[in-house]
């Protein structure tokens, strides 16, 4: 107890180690790189700022894979920020996502006459704001971490100001983010009031069951997953993002579906894992509710879609949906925790290449289409045969083809779901499997415009894709069959990411 | 006196907060509601930190709320007056320039 | 066994997807010559290392597995890249590798409408890879991999090259088999899993079986049943083939009717019996109703048609219930009936959609009533279409007979433990189903090549068979009068495999 | 030879596929081959019979010196076997070989020599014709089916000359596939057999499993020991005898084998006269055991000895020979003739008279191949190919001599004359049954002969007495489309349609000739008047064979069916005749009845059946009424059933697959399309309502969830 | 003697509840905005006040110096360059209201529930009541120290973005 309590003892000089925190400090140093450049450089040498953001997310990947050599767990703060291998893989896949999300930027933003410099900037405070939530092991910087993750993406989300749609997206973002932050920021306020810390470790220990009156905790727990539960994107607080998605530039979009998406699983993980792993009595039928309907609504609506970037919005929704499915089977059964983190980390890794890739493809095309409907990628395949293989490939990974990346995530969620073997569990299984068969009509219906449809207004002009594009659809394309084709090493990150409290170990 | 006539308010402010984003059409007047909301989250978190024997947790959450809050506010007038701008209103039920 | 022996199979497996990558990223689209060569050197080159395989194949042990390869591939799901071949797969992986490079030489000179050779020669060495490969896996999760890598290619196939409806047909034939994997997928897992095996090879999930009660048993081979079931695909979930078949190019439908419509019933062999005996058996009832529902219902469905390509779809229907009755017997004589089976009717229905792909190409339409006296216009091509037809309805001295009589004989004596009398109702209706099948075969020959042209073509030239075509039949009609006269080649091969696996499932 | 009798059966299956091959490039269009190749089966047909007799009368001989020695009589007389191992599958061995005994060597010399005589006479008669080659590649295929189906070893190996024969007959009856109406003749025939053929799969599956073998032999010694539960192999036996009356065009699945006349003639003569309709009956005898204890023959005789296989034939004799009156064209007069002697044959099986039977098979193939090559000649030469004997024939006695005299021959033969072949056999059976306590499968018979020696009689009497009355164009219903087809210069010759009625070359006459004589002599192999028995010597199994005890020879019963074969002519003859009147088939009837024959038990029918006579002229109303039902419902059975299952088809595949199977699932996908349109609604785009779903939705799971989670 | 010094905490209390239940629900009900925004500075005075007496006073400085004096200027400005009608203004409520107030009374009556359920009447310890500055700074700067960090560059961003953003260009 007298540990938790520094100021009664007086101010005690915290001990920093600026290995583990070395990824942190070279992203805030980009950032402000960022903004001199801005100032500095004239609207013609703009482009700079995207090479400072792009070469400062590399350069912060560098200490990310130093601290992955060294092995050794960091904790600080009294356990509140934590770099571990789960930490680190969650900051690998932010960096490398945010990455590809500035070479998809590039031309777009450049070409578009928006202020580059502030992008790139707010671009790398969000990243800044991730990176920090996968170390997070307290309620107060996990809250921090999402706020600064969230606020430079609200207004990302209108960065195309002069069209209406962008605002409109940026503004239901923005509120719906806020409420579900008052929402989930209510239910921090309730565990803290029962355990008296905001220190994740310690809060578990004080929500057991029993320990104190269990409505309270069970709504504290229930409101703190709905915030998150809206960061991704899970029904019934999934419905800022069609629109948000349809709305805002496209790179945003990408980075809002990837990067923000596995953001929030990442603190639901640690939320799950090292606060509330006793009460899966809470929490395994919310998640159940929620994949269930996630994945459901995700995949149903999604078939009436017209609009490309609209249908790839209701696909990752239900993508989320499958990722929510080892949650629910959490404490379920036979379950300990160790093939269900599995897969959620495989899941994230392989989701962020395959969909990074399909929006890395719209990108391209609408560059020359100018359109999001679906029909504008009629018999791309005969002028444009790259592109529309490569789009193949991302949207067929989406759906679970092997031998593309796709299937493993799913195998991985599956194989959790059998390994908690309760009926529950399986019927959870049950719906997932026939989702993915409903979601391959949608996907399948994509790629048939590409392959069997004839091209609109007969333009025929080849595409020309951008040196910075090519790059990340050859990043994210290789991502995807090659993890397809040997999953060994993506689902040993997934593997090696123990939580240290909790289930794992 | 009791703790519960603190959180009640709070709980009371919430729901008020509540109500206000759900049926005002005047996007200031949603981010006013908000404020109540954050407010009563702070009360619930300074009320609660008298609960454990000197423990500024509380209050340091509700100083990062109160930063934050002000953050959010600030960005969600800009996103305001940008709306207004394209669209000469701000009546948030008006959006829906995009839906299905 | 030396080195190469230990890399043949993969190389068989692996060679076409390389030749695919070369192609993709080396040719340029516009040099459909060079497309050519290259996907047929690619195929051969793979044919030649089956061949080799074939060659040094101990056909003494054709129980064991042989040129096997297991090497970790995915330890995290204790999943290994295990392979190898037996008298079971061999017929099966011979046979992928020898239609892939015939229907190469058919395509040589008929891209089908919209063109693009390059794209076409890709999907189908695409194709050839996963179809080779779901033949040696010894893996569920490498066998699961490969057969769906079968699927988009042939997706593609169907959707870009076939016909008017292509696009419906196309993504039937996607969903519906996919929905079949999902299940299969599912079941594989639960096998693992409350069989608390060590790993996802067969053999040790044959012995892991053993810890799952027999109720959960029977759901699981119920799950495998269905995903097996729409490949094959059995009534009621054959509706996807007559469109997908019907629409496909030519070359789509031959290697849908060669190889992917075997790997359903390959599936039950390789999987579902020797890992769930017991369920099998007891849904062995359940198959067998449903094969020759199938038998009769497929025949009723020829007897509708007026496409001709869409009766001989159907016709694969009623034949491939002549397969699952011989696997619901549970004896080696009936499954070994089934086997030969599979490849007669690889051979047959693909020879008989060749045939129709090239009545097509010269006629433009495959509507029955408009065609007719195709004897008088291409008499090469009306006698094939007749020696098929006699094939497929089960003429003894044709290989179709080899399949057919035996899976109707065994079912006389089902295996211990199942209802003779339901069986033996079985064999009675299957046989009925025999004379269908000559009904609507017959039918079909004597409206397509007997009688008068009709006189829409008149002054019309027609090319008989050509070089090209005669090079890719000239096997498959091979194939048919071989295996039908002196049927111990095949027998020969899958006889002591099978007896092998059923004495090690059922203990007999 | 006899332990290489397997090869006779492979000689034309080379020649097949030679023929195939070369034929084309062959100066005689690959025919020689053909001819070569059956020359050769015939001559090592007949070598094997020389020694096959010897192989019998040795061991008779053998028996009688040493009639103590009993084993060594079994071993010499039994079959001879040859099998090599074909394929093999889960346990169960193939064999491909030879089986030869008595039987088999019978079937042999008769399938080779008629085969010879058909190919020669094909020489001429298809000349020119447009698929020549592939004619005569078809006829080696079916001697090669049929003799393998005579030497099989085993039931596989017959099943697979079966099919062969099958095939070939549909390619044959379709040769001028150019008219729909032969196509559909071919297709009927092969349609109809196949439905038989399920019995006969399932027939060969229960029997080997109520066996253990497939071998010929020991399934006829396990049946023969008892060993097999009755039930078990009268399942067995039905399943055969299904396949039986499909393949012999017993009643009611006989209406193909008229049909099949659309063949071209010697191809009618081959096989569906002497040799691929007797398949069904050379099954029965073949497998015997199988049927005598299925049906219980010879056994339940007190029950008044039906069995199915007796009254099947015996229905058919009756039925076919009645049909037989009211055809004109030759042609089907004598494919009713064949159905209605094939009936002859069953039932003479089916009251347990094995060896007439298969003495009557043999006897038959000589004369009826003989009848319908004279058909062939009369065809080529006379009547400017029509089969039509009351427009195209007539008075041709005077024109074709040869084919008149071997043609009379043929009819004295199959009406049961003394002393031509068919008196032999026929009369056998007759008396067989009649002995066995058959009674009334006798007098079928018999009425059976006065049918056939009457219709025969009047089929004589318009195609070669009379006056001619041909001359006019041919409207034959297949060749006019072959000559269209082939050079009709080349060979003007022989189709002009103005040519006098002439008498044929030789190249069909010789066959005739040589046919002829063997029907005249044949018959004396067993003639049972004259104590000569070699046939049921040589060809009689002695082992693992029911008890067969051939009844003397009465020479009363003889005359009693001569003499109403004798009636049966004459009376014809008087009817059909132009110069008798009624009153003297009037006067005809009495003299019968005063004649004293005793079946005045059927006056009442005979009576209805001159009345008929006499009120409709020449054609009567219940023969042609059995035709209209023969046709219409029978027939129209047969036809109804193919319409039947095609109108089944569509039914099942308009309904039941397309909108049940397939709506159910394209119904499902439209659910889940529909749902999605629904949900759709809920995303209306206005902000407030999302975030009172989202605050909405948190308060409700809170509530349910503190509620319910305590 | 607790009760005292109870009571003028509770009348305090009392009073201040009041004022803060009837301007919250007048800042979400009333028809001008101007007063609305007033209304709020009532509210998160209030707040202020119940700060006091729970003996956070640098949370309360905070609340004063940081809402009031500058997030209701934020919207006061915001009403303003909105160019919105100051004085009464017609519709600022939705007709979906009672959707709303419905979903708000099943918030609170849950979120009643839950707190007395848990609570009921249990006091509040005075005595555990610690008033240190100092003691919310330690723990700023040692425990929260990486939130505080981030949250200045968080600040930055807002500030930037809200300026690129409401710019004209």
């Amino acid at each position: 107890m007298l540990a938790l309590l520094p100021s009664m003892l007086g101010f005690i000089k915290p001990h920093i180690d600026y290995h583990a925190l070395a990824p942190e400090i070279i992203l805030t140093v980009a950032i402000v790189a960022v903004l001199v450049a801005d100032l500095v450089f004239d609207e013609r040498r703009k482009w700079a700022t995207s090479t400072i953001a792009g070469l400062g997310v590399l350069g912060a990947l560098v200490p990310v894979i130093t601290l992955a050599a060294n092995g050794a767990d960091r904790v600080m703060f009294g356990g509140a920020y934590v770099v571990d291998n789960f930490a680190l893989i969650s900051k690998a896949l932010f960096l490398i996502a945010g990455y590809v999300v500035i070479l998809l930027s590039i031309n777009y933003i450049g070409e578009g006459d928006y202020s580059e410099g502030e992008y790139h900037f707010l671009l790398l405070c969000s990243l800044l704001g991730m990176s920090v939530m996968g170390s997070s092991r307290d309620l107060i910087t996990i809250f921090v971490a999402l706020e600064t993750l969230s606020i430079p993406a609200y207004m990302l989300a209108g960065w195309r100001k002069r069209d209406l749609k962008s605002n409109e997206a940026s503004m239901k973002y923005y509120l719906l983010g806020v409420f579900a932050s008052a929402v989930m920021l209510y239910g921090m306020s309730l565990l803290y009031g029962v355990t008296g810390s905001t220190v994740l470790s310690t809060i578990g220990a004080g929500i057991t069951k029993g320990s104190f009156s269990q409505p309270i905790i069970t709504l504290g727990i229930l409101f703190v997953i709905v915030g998150f539960a809206f960061k991704v994107s899970a029904v019934p607080f999934h419905s800022w993002a069609p629109d948000t998605y349809e709305g805002a530039p496209t790179p945003i979009t990408a980075f809002l579906s990837v990067a923000s998406k596995a953001a929030g699983f990442v603190a639901l993980t640690q939320l799950v894992y090292v606060g509330f792993c006793s009460r899966s009595d809470v929490y395994a039928p919310l998640f159940w509710i929620l994949a269930a309907l996630t994945m459901t609504v995700g995949n149903v609506v999604a078939l009436r879609q017209t609009n490309i970037v609209r249908m790839l919005a209701y696909s990752s929704i239900a993508q989320a949906g499958y990722i929510l499915v080892p949650f629910a089977t959490l404490g379920q059964g036979k379950q300990d925790g160790r093939s269900a983190l599995t897969s959620v980390i495989t899941y994230l890794l392989v989701y962020a290449a395959m969909n990074l890739g399909a929006f890395a493809v719209i990108i391209a095309v609408s560059r020359k289409t100018r359109s999001g409907e679906i029909s504008s990628f009629g018999g791309l395949f005969s002028y444009a045969p790259g592109l529309a293989v490569l789009m193949t490939v991302f949207l067929f990974s989406l759906a679970g083809i092997p031998p593309l990346g796709g299937w493993i995530a799913k195998f991985t969620v599956f194989r959790a779901v059998l390994d908690a073997g309760t009926g529950w569990s399986l019927v959870l299984g049950i719906i997932a499997a026939v989702n993915s068969v409903i979601a391959l009509y949608y996907y399948a219906s994509v790629a048939k415009e590409m392959w069997m449809k004839p091209v609109p207004d007969d333009d025929r002009t080849p595409i020309k894709v951008p040196a910075s594009l090519s790059i990340a659809l050859g990043i994210t394309a290789v991502a995807t069959i090659v993890i397809g084709i040997v999953p060994n090493f993506i689902v040993r990150f997934g593997e090696l990411a123990h939580l240290t409290a909790g289930f794992g170990k | 006196m009791p703790i519960n006539a603190f959180l009640l308010l709070a709980a009371f402010l919430f729901c008020t907060g509540l109500y206000g984003v759900l049926a005002r059409r005047n996007a200031v007047l949603v981010l006013m509601s908000v404020e109540l909301i954050l407010n009563a989250v702070n009360i619930n978190l300074v009320a609660f930190g008298t609960r454990f024997q000197g423990d500024v947790t509380g209050q340091v959450f509700a100083l990062f709320v109160i930063a934050i809050a002000a953050a959010e506010v600030g960005v969600g007038l800009a996103i305001v007056l940008l709306i207004h701008r394209n669209k000469s209103s701000i009546n948030v039920d008006e959006l829906d320039s995009m839906k299905g | 066994m030396n080195s190469f022996d230990q890399w043949a199979l993969s190389l068989a497996v692996f060679i076409p997807v390389v030749g695919a990558l070369v192609m993709m990223f080396a040719i340029p689209k516009e040099d459909e010559k060079s497309v050519k060569i290259a996907a047929l050197v690619t195929s051969l080159a793979a044919l030649a290392v089956g061949i080799y395989v074939m060659v040094k194949f101990n056909y003494d042990k054709s129980g064991t597995m042989q040129f096997a390869v297991d090497k970790p591939w995915i330890n995290i799901i204790h999943s290994r890249f295990n392979i190898g071949i037996d008298g079971i797969s061999l017929p099966m992986f011979m046979l992928s590798l020898v239609v892939v490079p015939l229907c190469i030489i058919y395509s040589w000179n008929h891209i089908p409408s919209p063109g693009n050779a390059k794209a076409f020669f890709i999907l189908m060495l695409l194709l050839e890879t996963g179809m080779a490969g779901t033949f040696v896996a010894r893996d569920l999760i490498l066998f699961f991999v490969f057969f769906e890598v079968v699927l988009l290619p042939m997706y593609f196939m169907i959707g870009v090259w076939g016909c008017y409806t292509r696009q419906y047909a196309s993504t039937k034939f996607f969903l519906y088999t996919l929905f079949g994997s999902a299940l299969m997928l599912l079941s594989f897992l639960a096998l693992f899993f409350k069989g608390n095996a060590t790993s996802f090879a067969m053999s040790d999930l044959a012995v892991a079986a053993h810890n799952i009660p027999h109720g959960t048993q029977l759901l699981i081979f119920g799950g495998l049943f269905i995903g097996f079931a729409v490949k094959v695909p059995m009534f009621p979930f054959h509706t996807w083939l007559p469109d997908a078949h019907t629409q496909a190019p030519t070359v789509g439908s031959v290697i849908l009717a060669a190889v992917l419509l075997k790997l359903g019933t390959y599936g039950f062999i390789r999987i579902g019996i020797p890992i769930l005996p017991e369920a099998a058996k007891s849904w062995a009832w359940f198959i067998g109703l449903l094969a020759v529902i199938g038998i009769i219902y497929g025949a009723l469905g020829c007897l509708a048609q007026t496409d001709m390509k869409r009766l001989i779809a159907f016709s694969s229907v009623a034949h491939m219930g002549f397969v699952m009755l011989g696997i619901s017997t549970l004896t080696p004589f009936g499954i070994n009936a089934a086997i030969f089976g599979m490849v007669a009717h690889g051979l047959i229905t693909g020879m008989l959609f060749f045939l129709a792909g090239s009545i097509k190409e010269r006629f433009h339409t495959l509507e029955i009533k408009r065609l007719g006296g195709l004897l008088l216009q291409a008499p090469r091509m009306g006698w094939l279409l007749g020696l098929s037809a006699m094939a497929s309805l089960g003429l003894p001295g044709l290989a179709g007979f080899w399949g057919e009589f035996p899976a109707i004989l065994s079912a006389y004596s089902p295996a211990k433990g199942l209802t003779e009398s339901t069986f033996r109702t079985f064999m009675v209706i299957a046989a009925v189903g025999t004379v269908l099948a000559a009904g609507y075969l017959l039918w079909l020959v004597q409206r397509v090549a007997f009688g008068q042209p009709k006189a829409e073509w008149e002054g019309h030239h027609f090319d008989d068979v050509l070089p090209t075509e005669w090079l890719a039949w000239a096997p498959f009609l091979i194939g048919i009068l071989v295996l039908g006269v002196y049927p111990q080649f095949l027998f020969h091969i899958t006889d002591g495999a099978v007896t092998d696996m059923l004495h090690t499932a059922l203990g007999r | 030879m006899l332990n290489h009798a397997w090869i006779i059966p492979l000689i034309p299956a080379v020649s097949f596929f030679l023929i195939i091959g070369l034929g084309k490039k062959m100066p005689m269009k690959g025919s020689e081959i053909g001819l070569v190749s059956i020359f050769t089966s015939l001559v090592l047909a007949l070598i094997t019979a020389v020694q096959w007799i010897n192989h019998t009368n040795a061991a008779v001989t053998g028996g009688e010196a040493g009639a103590s020695d009993g084993a060594a009589h079994e071993a010499i007389v039994k079959p001879v076997i040859k099998v090599f191992t074909w394929w093999q599958s889960g346990g169960v061995k193939f064999g491909w070989g030879s089986h030869i005994d008595g039987l088999a060597v019978a079937l042999l010399v008769v399938v080779t020599i008629i085969s010879s005589c058909v190919h020669v006479f094909s020489l001429e008669y298809l000349r020119g014709d447009r698929r020549y080659t592939h004619y005569f590649a078809a006829l080696s295929l079916f001697t090669a089916g049929m003799l393998n189906l005579v030497v099989a070893e085993n039931t596989i190996q017959l099943l697979l000359g079966w099919e062969i024969m099958g095939l070939c007959s549909f390619m044959l009856i379709g040769h001028w596939w150019e008219e729909e109406a032969n196509s559909r003749a071919a297709l009927k025939a092969f349609f109809t057999t196949r439905t038989g053929d399920i019995g006969l799969l399932v027939g060969i599956s229960i029997v080997y499993f109520a066996t253990k073998s497939f071998s010929i032999e020991t399934i006829n010694q396990t049946v023969t020991d008892g060993k097999v539960s009755h039930l078990v192999i009268l399942m067995g036996a039905i399943a055969l005898f299904i396949a039986v009356i499909g393949k012999s065009g017993q009643f009611p699945l006989h209406t193909w084998l008229p049909d099949a006349m659309a063949g071209p003639t010697p191809v009618s003569a081959l096989i569906h006269a002497a040799t691929m309709v007797v398949a069904g009956v050379y099954l029965v005898a073949r497998l015997y055991p199988v049927f005598v204890s299925g049906f219980s023959i010879g056994t339940n005789v007190t029950i008044g000895g039906l069995n199915p296989m007796a009254l099947i034939g015996g229905i058919t004799i009756v039925i076919a020979a009645g049909l037989a009156f009211v055809q004109n064209d030759i042609k089907k007069v004598l494919a009713y003739s064949t159905v209605s002697q094939l009936g002859y044959m069953i039932m003479g099986l089916g009251v347990g008279a094995w060896t007439p039977a298969v003495f009557h098979i043999f006897t038959h193939a000589f004369f009826k191949a003989l009848l319908f090559l004279g058909a062939g000649s009369i065809a080529h030469s006379g009547s400017h190919h029509s089969f039509d004997m009351k427009e195209s024939m007539g008075g041709l006695r005077k024109y074709m001599p040869i084919t008149f005299w071997t043609f009379i021959v043929g009819t004295l033969a199959l009406s049961g004359i003394f002393p031509f072949a068919g008196f032999f056999s026929k009369d056998e059976i007759l008396a067989f049954a009649g002995h066995h306590g058959y009674h009334s499968f006798m007098y079928i018979g018999l009425v059976g002969a006065f049918m056939t020696a009457a219709y025969m009689t009047r089929c004589v009497w318009l195609t070669f007495f009379g006056e001619y009355r041909g001359g006019h164009a041919a409207h034959d219903d297949h060749h006019t489309v072959a000559l269209v087809a082939h050079d009709a210069d080349v060979h003007a010759d022989h189709h002009d349609a103005h040519a006098e009625p002439h008498e044929s070359p030789w190249l069909i006459t010789g066959p005739l000739i040589l046919l002829a004589v063997l029907a005249t002599v044949v018959g004396f192999l067993n003639a049972a008047p004259f104590k000569i028995e070699k046939f049921t010597e040589w060809v009689q199994p002695r082992i693992a064979f029911p008890e067969i005890s051939v009844p003397d020879f009465s020479w009363l019963e003889a005359g009693e069916s001569l003499a109403i074969a004798m009636a049966g002519i004459l009376i014809a003859a008087a009817l059909w005749s132009k110069d008798l009147g009624r009153l003297r088939g009037l006067t005809k009837r009495n003299k019968l009845a005063h004649a004293g024959y005793t079946f005045l038990w059927n006056k009442y029918y005979l009576d209805h059946l001159y009345e008929g006579i006499i009120v409709a002229g020449i054609t009567g109303p219940i023969a042609r009424g059995a035709y209209w039902i023969n046709q219409k419902l029978i027939d129209g059975t047969v036809n109804g059933v193919g319409i039947g299952a095609r109108e089944a088809g569509k039914w099942v595949y308009k309904n039941i697959d397309q909108k049940i199977v397939d709506g159910a699932v394209n119904g499902a996908g439209m659910a889940a399309s529909e749902t999605g349109g629904l949900l759709r609604g809920l995303q209306t785009g206005k902000v407030q309502q999302y975030g009172a779903l989202l605050f909405g939705s948190s308060a409700i799971i809170g509530l349910i969830f503190v509620i319910v989670i305590k | 003697m607790l009760a005292n010094q109870m009571v003028p905490q509770n009348i305090a209390f009392g009073v201040m509840a009041t004022v803060m239940a009837y301007c919250a629900i007048r800042v979400v009900t009333t028809d001008n905005l101007v007063r609305a925004a007033l209304f709020l500075v009532g509210v998160l005075a209030g707040v202020a006040g119940i700060y006091i007496l729970l003996a956070a006073e640098f949370v309360a400085a905070v609340q004063i110096i940081v809402y009031i004096g500058a997030v209701v200027v934020l919207f006061l400005f915001g009403i303003m360059l909105t160019k919105a009608q100051i004085g009464k203004a017609a519709h600022l409520t939705g007709d979906k209201w009672p959707i709303g107030l419905g979903i708000a009374v099943i918030m609170a009556g849950t979120m009643g529930y839950v707190l007395m359920k848990a609570f009921g009447m249990q006091k509040v310890d005075e005595g555990r009541i610690i008033g240190r500055s100092a003691a919310v700074a330690d723990s700023i700067f040692s425990t929260y120290l990486i939130p505080f960090e981030v949250i200045s560059i968080l600040l930055l961003a807002a500030l930037i973005g809200a300026i690129v953003l409401a710019k004209k260009d």
